[in-house]
Protein backbone atom coordinates (compact mmCIF):
# COMPACT_ATOMS: atom_id res chain seq x y z
CA UNK A 1 0.00 0.00 0.00
CA UNK A 2 1.77 3.09 -1.04
CA UNK A 3 1.74 5.64 1.86
CA UNK A 4 2.41 8.50 -0.85
CA UNK A 5 0.84 8.83 -3.97
CA UNK A 6 -1.90 10.84 -6.42
CA UNK A 7 -4.72 8.56 -5.15
CA UNK A 8 -7.71 10.67 -2.69
CA UNK A 9 -7.33 9.69 0.97
CA UNK A 10 -9.90 7.12 1.83
CA UNK A 11 -10.49 7.77 5.80
CA UNK A 12 -12.45 5.19 6.06
CA UNK A 13 -10.27 2.64 5.19
CA UNK A 14 -7.80 4.09 6.99
CA UNK A 15 -9.39 3.53 10.01
CA UNK A 16 -10.50 0.32 9.25
CA UNK A 17 -6.82 -0.31 8.58
CA UNK A 18 -5.80 0.07 11.82
CA UNK A 19 -9.37 -1.05 13.97
CA UNK A 20 -9.35 -4.65 15.68
CA UNK A 21 -11.41 -5.89 18.64
CA UNK A 22 -8.24 -5.04 21.48
CA UNK A 23 -8.22 -1.01 20.75
CA UNK A 24 -11.22 0.19 21.68
CA UNK A 25 -9.82 4.15 20.73
CA UNK A 26 -8.96 5.50 17.57
CA UNK A 27 -7.94 8.82 16.50
CA UNK A 28 -7.88 10.00 13.14
CA UNK A 29 -5.64 13.26 12.02
CA UNK A 30 -6.90 14.75 8.79
CA UNK A 31 -4.73 17.79 7.35
CA UNK A 32 -6.76 19.78 4.36
CA UNK A 33 -5.54 22.25 2.52
CA UNK A 34 -6.77 25.58 3.89
CA UNK A 35 -7.90 29.12 3.36
CA UNK A 36 -7.90 30.99 6.33
CA UNK A 37 -6.96 34.54 7.23
CA UNK A 38 -3.80 34.31 7.07
CA UNK A 39 -3.53 32.21 4.08
CA UNK A 40 -4.62 34.40 0.99
CA UNK A 41 -6.63 33.82 -1.44
CA UNK A 42 -5.27 30.23 -1.85
CA UNK A 43 -7.64 28.13 -4.81
CA UNK A 44 -5.05 24.86 -4.27
CA UNK A 45 -1.95 23.72 -3.28
CA UNK A 46 0.18 21.27 -5.59
CA UNK A 47 2.31 18.87 -4.04
CA UNK A 48 5.38 17.24 -5.42
CA UNK A 49 7.23 14.98 -3.69
CA UNK A 50 10.98 13.21 -4.15
CA UNK A 51 8.73 9.69 -3.80
CA UNK A 52 10.81 7.04 -3.82
CA UNK A 53 12.22 8.70 -0.50
CA UNK A 54 8.93 10.05 0.97
CA UNK A 55 7.58 6.54 0.68
CA UNK A 56 10.59 5.34 2.38
CA UNK A 57 10.79 8.03 5.07
CA UNK A 58 6.83 7.57 5.92
CA UNK A 59 7.16 4.23 6.22
CA UNK A 60 10.10 4.67 8.76
CA UNK A 61 8.02 7.32 10.77
CA UNK A 62 5.77 4.01 11.18
CA UNK A 63 7.97 1.70 11.74
CA UNK A 64 9.67 3.87 15.10
CA UNK A 65 6.11 4.52 15.90
CA UNK A 66 4.87 0.81 16.08
CA UNK A 67 7.92 0.47 18.24
CA UNK A 68 7.29 3.07 20.37
CA UNK A 69 3.30 2.02 21.02
CA UNK A 70 3.44 -1.59 20.52
CA UNK A 71 -0.03 -2.43 21.00
CA UNK A 72 -1.15 0.41 18.58
CA UNK A 73 -2.39 0.23 15.05
CA UNK A 74 -1.41 2.91 12.47
CA UNK A 75 -1.89 4.12 9.23
CA UNK A 76 -1.22 7.02 7.31
CA UNK A 77 -0.85 9.13 3.90
CA UNK A 78 -0.27 11.54 1.99
CA UNK A 79 -1.78 12.76 -1.15
CA UNK A 80 0.21 14.27 -4.23
CA UNK A 81 -0.78 16.56 -7.03
CA UNK A 82 -2.62 19.38 -7.03
CA UNK A 83 -5.09 19.50 -4.53
CA UNK A 84 -7.96 22.33 -4.18
CA UNK A 85 -8.74 24.01 -0.88
CA UNK A 86 -10.58 21.92 1.55
CA UNK A 87 -8.62 18.63 -0.02
CA UNK A 88 -7.34 16.51 2.54
CA UNK A 89 -3.43 16.19 1.89
CA UNK A 90 -2.21 14.47 4.48
CA UNK A 91 -4.24 11.38 6.95
CA UNK A 92 -2.76 9.32 9.90
CA UNK A 93 -5.07 6.65 11.77
CA UNK A 94 -4.10 5.67 15.43
CA UNK A 95 -6.08 2.81 17.09
CA UNK A 96 -4.74 1.23 20.64
CA UNK A 97 -6.90 -0.28 23.61
CA UNK A 98 -6.25 3.21 25.39
CA UNK A 99 -7.32 6.27 24.15
CA UNK A 100 -3.88 8.76 25.24
CA UNK A 101 -1.99 5.92 23.38
CA UNK A 102 -3.94 6.62 20.20
CA UNK A 103 -3.78 10.26 20.69
CA UNK A 104 0.00 10.50 21.25
CA UNK A 105 0.87 8.14 18.44
CA UNK A 106 -1.39 10.33 15.79
CA UNK A 107 0.05 13.23 17.40
CA UNK A 108 3.82 12.17 17.33
CA UNK A 109 3.19 10.46 13.15
CA UNK A 110 1.86 14.23 11.96
CA UNK A 111 4.29 15.43 13.33
CA UNK A 112 7.41 13.07 12.66
CA UNK A 113 5.87 13.20 9.01
CA UNK A 114 5.51 17.31 8.57
CA UNK A 115 8.93 17.74 10.06
CA UNK A 116 10.80 15.03 7.36
CA UNK A 117 8.80 13.86 4.40
CA UNK A 118 10.08 15.28 0.97
CA UNK A 119 7.54 16.95 0.02
CA UNK A 120 6.66 20.66 -1.58
CA UNK A 121 3.75 22.89 -1.61
CA UNK A 122 3.69 25.26 -4.25
CA UNK A 123 0.41 27.45 -3.64
CA UNK A 124 -1.94 28.37 -6.33
CA UNK A 125 -4.28 31.84 -5.84
CA UNK A 126 -7.03 33.15 -7.50
CA UNK A 127 -5.26 35.28 -9.75
CA UNK A 128 -3.82 32.67 -11.66
CA UNK A 129 -0.41 32.88 -9.58
CA UNK A 130 1.60 30.39 -7.63
CA UNK A 131 4.33 30.62 -5.11
CA UNK A 132 5.91 28.29 -2.96
CA UNK A 133 5.63 27.59 0.44
CA UNK A 134 8.72 27.05 2.47
CA UNK A 135 8.41 26.10 5.52
CA UNK B 1 32.12 8.63 -12.18
CA UNK B 2 28.83 9.31 -12.75
CA UNK B 3 26.31 10.75 -10.59
CA UNK B 4 22.56 11.04 -10.87
CA UNK B 5 21.74 14.75 -9.74
CA UNK B 6 18.14 15.24 -9.04
CA UNK B 7 16.13 18.23 -8.43
CA UNK B 8 12.88 19.10 -6.66
CA UNK B 9 9.99 21.69 -6.56
CA UNK B 10 11.76 25.35 -6.41
CA UNK B 11 15.33 23.53 -7.74
CA UNK B 12 13.89 21.86 -10.48
CA UNK B 13 12.01 25.20 -11.54
CA UNK B 14 15.24 27.07 -11.15
CA UNK B 15 17.27 24.23 -13.33
CA UNK B 16 14.72 24.01 -15.90
CA UNK B 17 14.76 20.52 -15.30
CA UNK B 18 14.20 17.37 -12.59
CA UNK B 19 17.58 15.40 -13.38
CA UNK B 20 20.70 15.46 -14.95
CA UNK B 21 24.11 13.59 -15.05
CA UNK B 22 27.52 14.69 -13.22
CA UNK B 23 30.99 14.00 -14.26
CA UNK B 24 33.16 14.06 -11.65
CA UNK B 25 36.55 12.75 -10.34
CA UNK B 26 36.57 9.52 -7.97
CA UNK B 27 36.75 10.42 -4.40
CA UNK B 28 34.52 13.55 -5.52
CA UNK B 29 32.26 14.71 -2.28
CA UNK B 30 28.89 16.54 -1.85
CA UNK B 31 30.06 19.36 -1.39
CA UNK B 32 32.03 19.18 -4.79
CA UNK B 33 29.03 18.10 -6.43
CA UNK B 34 27.82 21.70 -5.79
CA UNK B 35 30.39 23.33 -6.64
CA UNK B 36 30.64 21.71 -10.37
CA UNK B 37 26.78 22.14 -10.34
CA UNK B 38 26.98 26.22 -9.41
CA UNK B 39 29.70 26.70 -11.79
CA UNK B 40 27.89 26.30 -14.78
CA UNK B 41 25.55 28.40 -16.47
CA UNK B 42 21.90 29.15 -16.64
CA UNK B 43 19.53 28.05 -13.30
CA UNK B 44 22.29 26.11 -11.79
CA UNK B 45 24.40 28.91 -10.19
CA UNK B 46 21.20 30.51 -9.05
CA UNK B 47 20.71 27.49 -6.63
CA UNK B 48 21.97 28.40 -3.41
CA UNK B 49 25.45 27.56 -1.49
CA UNK B 50 24.04 24.88 0.91
CA UNK B 51 21.56 22.94 0.54
CA UNK B 52 20.00 19.43 1.77
CA UNK B 53 21.05 16.88 0.15
CA UNK B 54 20.31 13.08 0.21
CA UNK B 55 22.23 10.53 -1.22
CA UNK B 56 20.76 7.07 -2.17
CA UNK B 57 17.59 8.19 -0.92
CA UNK B 58 19.02 8.87 2.59
CA UNK B 59 19.74 12.28 4.17
CA UNK B 60 23.27 12.86 4.55
CA UNK B 61 26.33 16.36 5.03
CA UNK B 62 28.58 17.85 2.04
CA UNK B 63 31.45 15.94 3.42
CA UNK B 64 30.01 12.46 2.14
CA UNK B 65 31.75 10.73 -0.29
CA UNK B 66 30.15 9.87 -3.43
CA UNK B 67 30.41 6.64 -5.14
CA UNK B 68 30.11 5.90 -9.25
CA UNK B 69 26.24 5.73 -9.66
CA UNK B 70 24.93 7.40 -7.11
CA UNK B 71 21.45 9.25 -6.78
CA UNK B 72 22.60 12.69 -5.11
CA UNK B 73 19.25 15.05 -4.35
CA UNK B 74 19.02 18.32 -3.63
CA UNK B 75 16.02 19.18 -1.74
CA UNK B 76 14.47 22.54 -1.09
CA UNK B 77 13.24 23.14 2.77
CA UNK B 78 10.58 20.78 3.30
CA UNK B 79 6.93 22.03 4.04
CA UNK B 80 4.98 18.44 4.16
CA UNK B 81 1.27 17.99 5.33
CA UNK C 1 -29.29 16.93 15.78
CA UNK C 2 -29.23 14.80 18.81
CA UNK C 3 -26.01 14.44 20.62
CA UNK C 4 -27.10 10.45 22.24
CA UNK C 5 -29.22 8.13 20.72
CA UNK C 6 -29.13 5.21 18.82
CA UNK C 7 -28.29 5.76 15.75
CA UNK C 8 -25.23 4.13 14.09
CA UNK C 9 -22.60 7.02 14.30
CA UNK C 10 -21.51 8.74 10.78
CA UNK C 11 -18.34 9.38 11.31
CA UNK C 12 -17.96 10.86 7.37
CA UNK C 13 -20.66 13.36 8.38
CA UNK C 14 -18.79 13.85 11.95
CA UNK C 15 -16.27 15.41 9.61
CA UNK C 16 -18.47 17.22 7.26
CA UNK C 17 -20.14 19.06 10.62
CA UNK C 18 -16.86 20.24 11.95
CA UNK C 19 -15.27 21.04 8.12
CA UNK C 20 -14.36 24.39 6.67
CA UNK C 21 -11.78 26.18 4.95
CA UNK C 22 -9.88 27.75 7.17
CA UNK C 23 -9.73 25.20 9.69
CA UNK C 24 -6.77 23.26 8.32
CA UNK C 25 -6.42 20.42 10.89
CA UNK C 26 -9.04 17.96 12.22
CA UNK C 27 -9.17 15.49 14.31
CA UNK C 28 -11.61 12.23 14.99
CA UNK C 29 -11.94 10.20 18.43
CA UNK C 30 -13.78 7.10 18.03
CA UNK C 31 -14.28 5.05 21.01
CA UNK C 32 -15.52 1.30 20.37
CA UNK C 33 -16.22 -1.77 22.38
CA UNK C 34 -13.55 -3.19 22.93
CA UNK C 35 -13.04 -7.34 23.80
CA UNK C 36 -8.84 -7.43 24.59
CA UNK C 37 -7.22 -9.70 27.29
CA UNK C 38 -8.39 -7.36 30.47
CA UNK C 39 -11.80 -7.05 28.91
CA UNK C 40 -12.74 -10.81 29.17
CA UNK C 41 -15.17 -12.84 26.76
CA UNK C 42 -17.13 -9.32 25.86
CA UNK C 43 -19.48 -10.12 23.34
CA UNK C 44 -21.86 -6.90 23.35
CA UNK C 45 -22.31 -3.65 25.59
CA UNK C 46 -25.53 -2.17 26.32
CA UNK C 47 -25.58 1.38 26.97
CA UNK C 48 -28.35 3.14 28.42
CA UNK C 49 -28.63 6.70 29.59
CA UNK C 50 -30.74 9.66 31.41
CA UNK C 51 -30.99 10.67 27.58
CA UNK C 52 -32.48 14.16 28.41
CA UNK C 53 -29.49 15.06 30.65
CA UNK C 54 -27.25 13.05 28.68
CA UNK C 55 -27.78 15.34 25.77
CA UNK C 56 -28.17 18.59 27.63
CA UNK C 57 -24.61 17.67 29.38
CA UNK C 58 -23.06 16.73 26.31
CA UNK C 59 -24.57 20.03 24.74
CA UNK C 60 -22.68 21.75 27.69
CA UNK C 61 -19.18 19.92 27.37
CA UNK C 62 -19.25 21.37 23.43
CA UNK C 63 -20.48 24.87 24.17
CA UNK C 64 -17.58 25.24 27.13
CA UNK C 65 -15.42 23.56 24.37
CA UNK C 66 -16.53 26.26 21.74
CA UNK C 67 -15.57 29.19 24.48
CA UNK C 68 -12.27 27.70 24.92
CA UNK C 69 -10.88 26.92 21.25
CA UNK C 70 -13.15 29.76 19.44
CA UNK C 71 -11.80 29.19 16.27
CA UNK C 72 -12.64 24.97 16.24
CA UNK C 73 -15.49 23.40 14.83
CA UNK C 74 -17.00 20.54 17.33
CA UNK C 75 -19.32 17.49 16.96
CA UNK C 76 -20.05 14.53 18.94
CA UNK C 77 -22.23 11.71 19.54
CA UNK C 78 -22.66 8.64 21.95
CA UNK C 79 -24.54 5.77 21.03
CA UNK C 80 -27.40 3.95 23.10
CA UNK C 81 -28.25 0.39 22.92
CA UNK C 82 -26.81 -2.83 22.70
CA UNK C 83 -23.60 -3.03 20.80
CA UNK C 84 -21.39 -5.53 19.58
CA UNK C 85 -17.36 -5.17 20.16
CA UNK C 86 -15.87 -3.23 17.78
CA UNK C 87 -18.80 -1.04 17.37
CA UNK C 88 -18.26 2.96 17.82
CA UNK C 89 -20.15 4.20 21.01
CA UNK C 90 -18.86 7.21 20.79
CA UNK C 91 -17.07 9.43 18.22
CA UNK C 92 -15.86 13.19 18.59
CA UNK C 93 -14.71 15.46 15.66
CA UNK C 94 -12.42 18.72 16.09
CA UNK C 95 -11.15 20.90 13.44
CA UNK C 96 -8.63 24.25 13.69
CA UNK C 97 -6.70 26.38 11.86
CA UNK C 98 -3.96 24.54 13.56
CA UNK C 99 -3.51 21.24 14.31
CA UNK C 100 -2.68 21.32 18.21
CA UNK C 101 -5.78 22.72 18.96
CA UNK C 102 -8.09 20.36 17.31
CA UNK C 103 -5.93 17.55 19.23
CA UNK C 104 -6.15 19.52 22.57
CA UNK C 105 -9.99 19.88 22.25
CA UNK C 106 -10.78 16.50 20.96
CA UNK C 107 -9.04 15.38 23.80
CA UNK C 108 -10.74 17.32 26.20
CA UNK C 109 -14.37 17.02 25.06
CA UNK C 110 -13.70 12.93 24.77
CA UNK C 111 -12.03 13.41 28.66
CA UNK C 112 -15.55 15.38 29.62
CA UNK C 113 -17.94 12.73 28.28
CA UNK C 114 -16.09 9.83 29.82
CA UNK C 115 -16.41 11.81 33.46
CA UNK C 116 -19.42 13.29 33.10
CA UNK C 117 -22.25 11.62 30.65
CA UNK C 118 -24.93 10.25 32.25
CA UNK C 119 -25.06 6.77 30.66
CA UNK C 120 -23.88 3.46 31.95
CA UNK C 121 -23.10 0.31 30.09
CA UNK C 122 -23.89 -3.35 30.84
CA UNK C 123 -21.45 -6.24 29.26
CA UNK C 124 -22.81 -9.44 27.74
CA UNK C 125 -20.47 -12.33 27.46
CA UNK C 126 -20.19 -14.64 25.42
CA UNK C 127 -22.31 -17.14 27.59
CA UNK C 128 -24.88 -14.68 27.79
CA UNK C 129 -24.38 -13.64 31.51
CA UNK C 130 -24.41 -9.91 31.88
CA UNK C 131 -22.53 -7.55 34.29
CA UNK C 132 -23.19 -3.62 35.23
CA UNK C 133 -19.57 -2.29 34.50
CA UNK C 134 -19.01 1.32 36.54
CA UNK C 135 -16.11 3.23 36.54
CA UNK D 1 -45.86 17.50 47.33
CA UNK D 2 -45.09 14.75 44.62
CA UNK D 3 -41.65 13.68 43.27
CA UNK D 4 -41.01 12.09 40.52
CA UNK D 5 -38.44 9.43 40.82
CA UNK D 6 -36.20 8.26 38.27
CA UNK D 7 -33.66 5.06 38.16
CA UNK D 8 -31.22 4.10 35.99
CA UNK D 9 -29.10 1.12 34.80
CA UNK D 10 -28.26 -1.02 37.83
CA UNK D 11 -31.24 0.89 40.27
CA UNK D 12 -33.78 0.68 37.68
CA UNK D 13 -32.58 -3.24 37.84
CA UNK D 14 -32.55 -2.95 41.50
CA UNK D 15 -35.95 -1.32 42.07
CA UNK D 16 -37.66 -3.37 39.16
CA UNK D 17 -38.65 -0.63 37.30
CA UNK D 18 -37.16 3.17 36.22
CA UNK D 19 -40.04 5.40 37.60
CA UNK D 20 -42.02 5.94 40.68
CA UNK D 21 -43.95 8.48 42.01
CA UNK D 22 -42.50 9.30 45.94
CA UNK D 23 -45.53 11.79 48.36
CA UNK D 24 -43.35 13.87 50.70
CA UNK D 25 -43.77 16.93 52.96
CA UNK D 26 -43.00 20.06 51.82
CA UNK D 27 -39.82 21.27 52.22
CA UNK D 28 -38.18 17.71 52.34
CA UNK D 29 -34.48 16.88 50.84
CA UNK D 30 -33.00 15.21 48.44
CA UNK D 31 -31.86 12.88 51.87
CA UNK D 32 -35.60 12.98 53.05
CA UNK D 33 -36.73 10.66 49.50
CA UNK D 34 -33.40 8.73 49.89
CA UNK D 35 -34.66 8.19 53.42
CA UNK D 36 -38.11 7.59 52.55
CA UNK D 37 -37.41 5.07 49.23
CA UNK D 38 -34.69 3.21 51.66
CA UNK D 39 -37.74 2.23 54.04
CA UNK D 40 -40.12 0.59 51.63
CA UNK D 41 -39.73 -3.30 51.04
CA UNK D 42 -37.94 -4.75 47.80
CA UNK D 43 -35.42 -3.62 45.99
CA UNK D 44 -35.58 -0.41 47.52
CA UNK D 45 -34.63 -1.47 50.33
CA UNK D 46 -31.06 -2.57 48.60
CA UNK D 47 -30.48 1.36 47.17
CA UNK D 48 -26.95 3.05 48.32
CA UNK D 49 -26.98 4.81 51.62
CA UNK D 50 -25.67 7.62 49.24
CA UNK D 51 -26.14 7.67 45.68
CA UNK D 52 -25.52 10.89 43.12
CA UNK D 53 -28.66 12.52 42.45
CA UNK D 54 -29.86 14.66 39.49
CA UNK D 55 -32.95 17.41 40.22
CA UNK D 56 -34.58 18.23 36.79
CA UNK D 57 -31.46 17.13 34.98
CA UNK D 58 -28.76 19.12 37.64
CA UNK D 59 -26.38 17.20 39.45
CA UNK D 60 -27.02 18.67 43.19
CA UNK D 61 -26.51 17.60 46.98
CA UNK D 62 -28.36 15.32 49.38
CA UNK D 63 -29.39 18.52 51.13
CA UNK D 64 -31.06 20.04 48.27
CA UNK D 65 -34.80 20.90 49.13
CA UNK D 66 -37.30 19.46 46.34
CA UNK D 67 -40.27 20.98 45.08
CA UNK D 68 -43.72 19.86 44.01
CA UNK D 69 -42.70 18.13 40.74
CA UNK D 70 -39.41 18.11 41.00
CA UNK D 71 -37.70 15.06 39.06
CA UNK D 72 -35.38 13.06 41.25
CA UNK D 73 -33.12 10.71 39.37
CA UNK D 74 -30.70 8.27 40.73
CA UNK D 75 -27.81 7.72 38.95
CA UNK D 76 -25.00 4.68 39.22
CA UNK D 77 -21.44 5.26 39.11
CA UNK D 78 -20.66 7.05 35.59
CA UNK D 79 -19.04 4.68 32.60
CA UNK D 80 -19.85 6.35 29.46
CA UNK D 81 -17.68 6.34 26.14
Amino acid sequence: MALVGPEPIDIGSLIDEVSSLERGGTVVFIGSVRRGPEDGPVAAIEYSAYEEMAEQEFGRILTVARDRWPAAGLAARHRLGTLPTGTPSIAVAASAPHRADAFEAARWVIEEAKRHLPIWKREQFDDGTRSWREA
Amino acid sequence: MTITCRFFARYAELMGHDELELFLPPSATVRDAIDALRQRSGGASALPETMLVAVNREHTRETHVLDDGDELAFLPPLAGG
